[in-house]
């Protein structure tokens, strides 16, 4: 049952991964790539790794997510103005 | 199989993604995005084939914190570095890469 | 002073002061922070000495931070090769720290965060040094590499911030294909001490270890920009300030390759060794490669560059021949060499650009009636690319065809023979043009003094340390 | 054409390694060495009860030390590439969104004392700590509350590095003991505790500075 719980989350991992490169759109590639940090952080959490949980969720996909999402802003505003 | 191995397993394939993103996608954001599942990757496979037996280690949990937050300082800098291109050239990709 | 001294032990001093200095640097402000930096580096360079004397005089030296030992701790340690490449550090970033003070107007964009820059990436690269635990070398990796990236794009036009970004892409790729390695290493064996490891990794490691070796060294390949790795190379190491060209490529390249070489006569001896014809087949190609791209070359920083690919080439041709001592020799005198070469090389560079206002070949006619002192440096500089007698290149080179034709591989000598002639014809192309009359137009801006004569002094001692060579030689003797 | 070819290569390549590594990871065997045993050995005398953070601030502190050196290189390396630009004006967000943002602040702060305290035993410290308090800055900015950042003034450069400053003077204080970072055990929690207060603040500041640094340069 949890081997089932895994693979699944494992898959969802990779599935968003690729989605996330290979999503034309780049807005949507964005929340894909806030979605993987958040399956990451579950990923933490099944490997007993509450720490590192904690951190993907608040850097990685947080932070990270912020400076991502800010970035495109700007860009897209330039294009234009 | 065991969680640990699982992981290490996604880990692997989600590190050549990563770097196969890296190589062949010009667009830079999408490039930084392609970067961080690298890393990810590489975060996964430490922490799971040090615990393929399912038992935590604190060791390699550690190295990983460690690297999350290197991650992160890398992925600001690039940014820092892809807005600043934008903004003198307009550009996204950097000259003679294949692009998209 | 001595070792029992825990307080003054100069291998923590090493890692320790160029931190701090880095930090005031920052604290100090835009701009602020070189002398510092200078006085840090003077004190440096006399603990790098001090080091090198006890290890040259048969000892090695350790510290076990936390007190815990490995492998649950990290331990630092320095044998003859990483007391040489301390030595090589301190001595290249301390004239240079004098030129770059000179160099970089006040309010020049580019100088901003030069001082602290610095300092984190001289402190990365002796901590680089001294690290004996491989994930504590990603770290120090890490350190050198974004370093590096903020030192090429500080202050740049759209090339130079281009050509950061393909550094920055590249560095990290290496550093994640390193830490891949390292992951895998920690998997198989529960450990990522250098110590602990040397007994366990043997001729039967299981397969996981010989990919861990192969990414580890890929990346590390792709950091010292090995050919055909050497792509990001030219751009970052040609667009960047002088002051920066000559770090990066005197030091920062020099690391990865130190690292390759770490693990192949330590912890992965028993996997490495599979691949040294391929080391050395590069090698050979990035010698051809670059020293063709040199000569072809129209801007003068980017013939600079181009010579550092071929230069790096030299160092993997020791590969095959490591059963001779001598090939590990020759191995820390080709670093020396064009470690203090290109630095000088680099530094004449910036002097000849600020003098003409213009980075080409051809702008650099009448440069030997006007600048007499930084054309006879970048001559010097280039006698030791070239390995003319008595440079140490020359020494370098002599040793690595002795190796190899003491054990028969004859085709390495060749290649260094025809290195050497190609080196002859880019640096030769240079100082043609340097000796051609000056169009009766052109006007050289005034220069300071201070970048002359440090460019001199460190392409003086590329060829002077040919003449004491063997002390340096007898260091990394001591290999543990 | 030559693109698809390349893409191809690349992929196959790509796939290709995935399988020998994921062969190799299931030939392994048990490792000779197991590192659970003497962290767990000398965690009486790590000054802390929670593994990680033991590993993290003692056994392998320095890795640390380090680390927060590569977030200052990143952050300076990030400054001399933006340069000094103008702040732009700050938009300021729906009146809803600011009182939700102020109201949030409060509680993100009380969130990131509590992660450091209790890092000592059990999951939190520094880092998630400073993440929190950095994502309460971001969110300030974001709503229009918290302008953008023109340049690093004294009081902000020695609040960026004043964590790393007490990391790096215990470091070396530390020398006297017989190492970097050798805490005598009966102070190492005190140690500990100082070193991760002094980090989350610094941690908060880079982490936001990375932020705040980077969104004033849309007026370029």
């Amino acid at each position: 049952m949890t081997l089932a719980f895994d693979l699944l989350l494992a898959l969802s991992l990779l599935w968003t991964a690729w989605r996330t490169l290979a999503t034309p759109r780049l807005d949507r590639a964005l929340v894909l790539f806030i979605v993987f940090g958040l399956l990451m952080s579950l990923a933490w959490a099944r490997l007993a790794a509450p720490d590192i949980g904690l951190a993907e969720a608040a850097i990685g996909a947080g932070l990270t997510g912020a400076l991502l999402l800010d970035a495109y802003g700007v860009l897209r505003r330039r294009v234009r103005p | 199989m065991s969680t640990g191995f699982v992981f290490a397993l996604a880990g692997a394939v989600l590190f050549s993604l990563g770097v196969a993103g890296v190589v062949l996608i010009g667009h830079l954001l999408r490039r930084i995005l392609a970067f961080n599942l690298m890393g990810s990757g590489a975060f996964l496979v430490l922490v799971g084939l040090a615990q393929r037996q399912d038992v935590a280690d604190p060791v390699p949990q550690a190295m990983v914190l460690t690297g999350i937050v290197v991650a992160v300082a890398a992925t600001a800098l690039a940014l820092a570095l892809v807005r600043k291109l934008h903004a003198l050239t307009g550009q996204l990709g950097l000259p003679g890469d294949v692009d998209e | 002073m001595s070792m029992s001294e825990p307080l003054f032990d100069p291998l923590a001093w090493l890692i320790l002061l160029p931190l701090a200095w880095a930090t005031l640097a920052f604290v100090l402000g835009p701009g602020r922070g070189a002398w510092p930096a200078i006085a840090g580096l003077a004190t440096q360079c006399w603990l790098a000495l001090d080091l090198a004397q006890k290890v040259g005089a048969g000892g090695t030296a350790a510290h076990v931070v936390g007190g815990w030992g490995a492998p649950l701790g990290i331990d630092l340690a320095v044998d003859g090769l990483s007391a040489a490449m301390l030595l090589l550090t301190q001595a290249v970033a301390l004239p240079l720290a004098i030129y770059a003070r000179s160099y970089f107007k006040p309010g020049d964009p580019a100088g901003t965060w030069f001082w602290p820059l610095t300092g984190f990436l001289i402190a990365g690269l002796n901590a680089l040094f001294v690290s004996a635990d491989l994930f504590n070398l990603y770290v120090t990796l890490e350190l050198v590499g974004l370093a590096a990236v903020g030192l090429v794009a500080a202050g740049g036009g759209a090339q130079q911030v281009a050509a950061a970004l393909r550094y920055l892409f590249a560095t990290l790729v290496g550093s994640g294909a390193y830490l891949l390695g390292v992951a895998l290493i920690y998997g198989a064996y529960g450990t990522v001490s250098i110590a602990t490891l040397l007994p366990l990794v043997t001729d039967d490691a299981p397969r996981l270890a010989w990919i861990a070796g192969g990414l580890m060294v890929a990346g590390l390949m792709l950091k010292t920009a090995l050919f055909p790795f050497h792509f990001w190379l030219p751009p970052a190491h040609g667009g960047a300030p002088a002051p920066v060209s000559a770090l990066l490529s005197a030091l920062v390249v020099k690391a990865s390759f130190y690292l390759i070489l770490r693990l192949w006569l330590g912890p992965l001896q028993a996997v490495l060794p599979a691949f040294a014809w391929l080391m050395a087949l590069l090698g050979a190609a990035a010698i051809f490669w670059g020293s063709w791209q040199a000569i072809r070359a129209v801007k003068l920083k980017r013939l600079i560059a181009y010579s550092t690919v071929a230069q790096l080439g030299y160092l993997f041709l020791i590969f095959p021949l490591l059963a001779a001592p001598g090939a590990i020799h020759a191995g820390v005198m080709q670093v020396f060499a064009h470690g203090l070469a290109k630095a000088g090389m680099f530094a004449a560079a910036g002097v000849l650009i600020k003098a003409t206002g213009q980075d080409t070949v051809a702008g650099l006619a009448g440069a030997v009636e006007r600048l007499p002192v930084t054309m006879f440096a970048f001559g010097l500089a280039g006698m030791t690319l070239m390995g003319l007698p008595p440079s140490s290149g020359f020494l370098a080179k002599w040793q690595i065809i002795e190796a190899a034709l003491a054990q028969g591989h004859w085709i390495i000598a060749a290649v260094v023979l025809a290195g050497g002639l190609l080196a002859a014809v880019y640096v030769l192309r240079v100082l043609r043009q340097a000796f051609l009359m000056a169009p009766a137009s052109a006007t050289l801006a005034p220069v300071p003094r201070t970048l002359e004569w440090s460019a001199f002094a460190l392409a003086a001692a590329s060829v002077l340390l040919g003449l004491r060579g063997v002390e340096l030689m007898q260091l990394p003797g001591a290999v543990t | 054409m030559k693109r698809r070819v390349l893409v191809a290569f690349v992929l196959t390549l790509a796939l290709a390694f995935v399988f020998l590594l994921a062969g190799a990871m299931l030939d392994l065997g048990p490792t000779t060495i197991d590192l659970r045993a003497p962290v767990a050995a000398h965690l009486a005398q790590s000054g802390v009860t929670h593994p990680v953070t033991a590993v993290l601030l003692n056994y392998r502190g320095y890795d640390t030390l380090l680390e927060i050196a590569v977030l200052l290189v990143a952050l300076l390396a990030l400054l001399a590439v933006v340069g000094d630009a103008p702040v732009p004006p700050s938009r300021a967000a729906h009146p809803v969104l600011q009182t939700l943002a102020r109201l949030a602040t409060p509680l993100m702060i009380v969130v990131a004392v509590y992660l450091l305290w209790a890092g000592a035993f059990r999951p939190g410290g520094a880092f998630q700590a400073g993440a929190v308090l950095a994502a309460a800055a971001v969110l300030l900015h974001l709503v229009g509350l918290q302008p953008g950042w023109s340049r690093p003034r004294l009081g902000l450069r020695i609040g960026l590095a004043a964590g790393f400053v007490l990391f790096l003077a215990v470091a070396t204080g530390l020398l006297t003991q017989g190492s970097l970072l050798q805490y005598p055990p009966a102070a190492a929690g005190v140690l500990i505790l100082l070193i991760e207060s002094g980090l989350t603040v610094s941690l908060a500041l880079i982490l936001a500075s990375l932020f705040l640094f980077l969104s004033r340069e849309e007026g370029a």
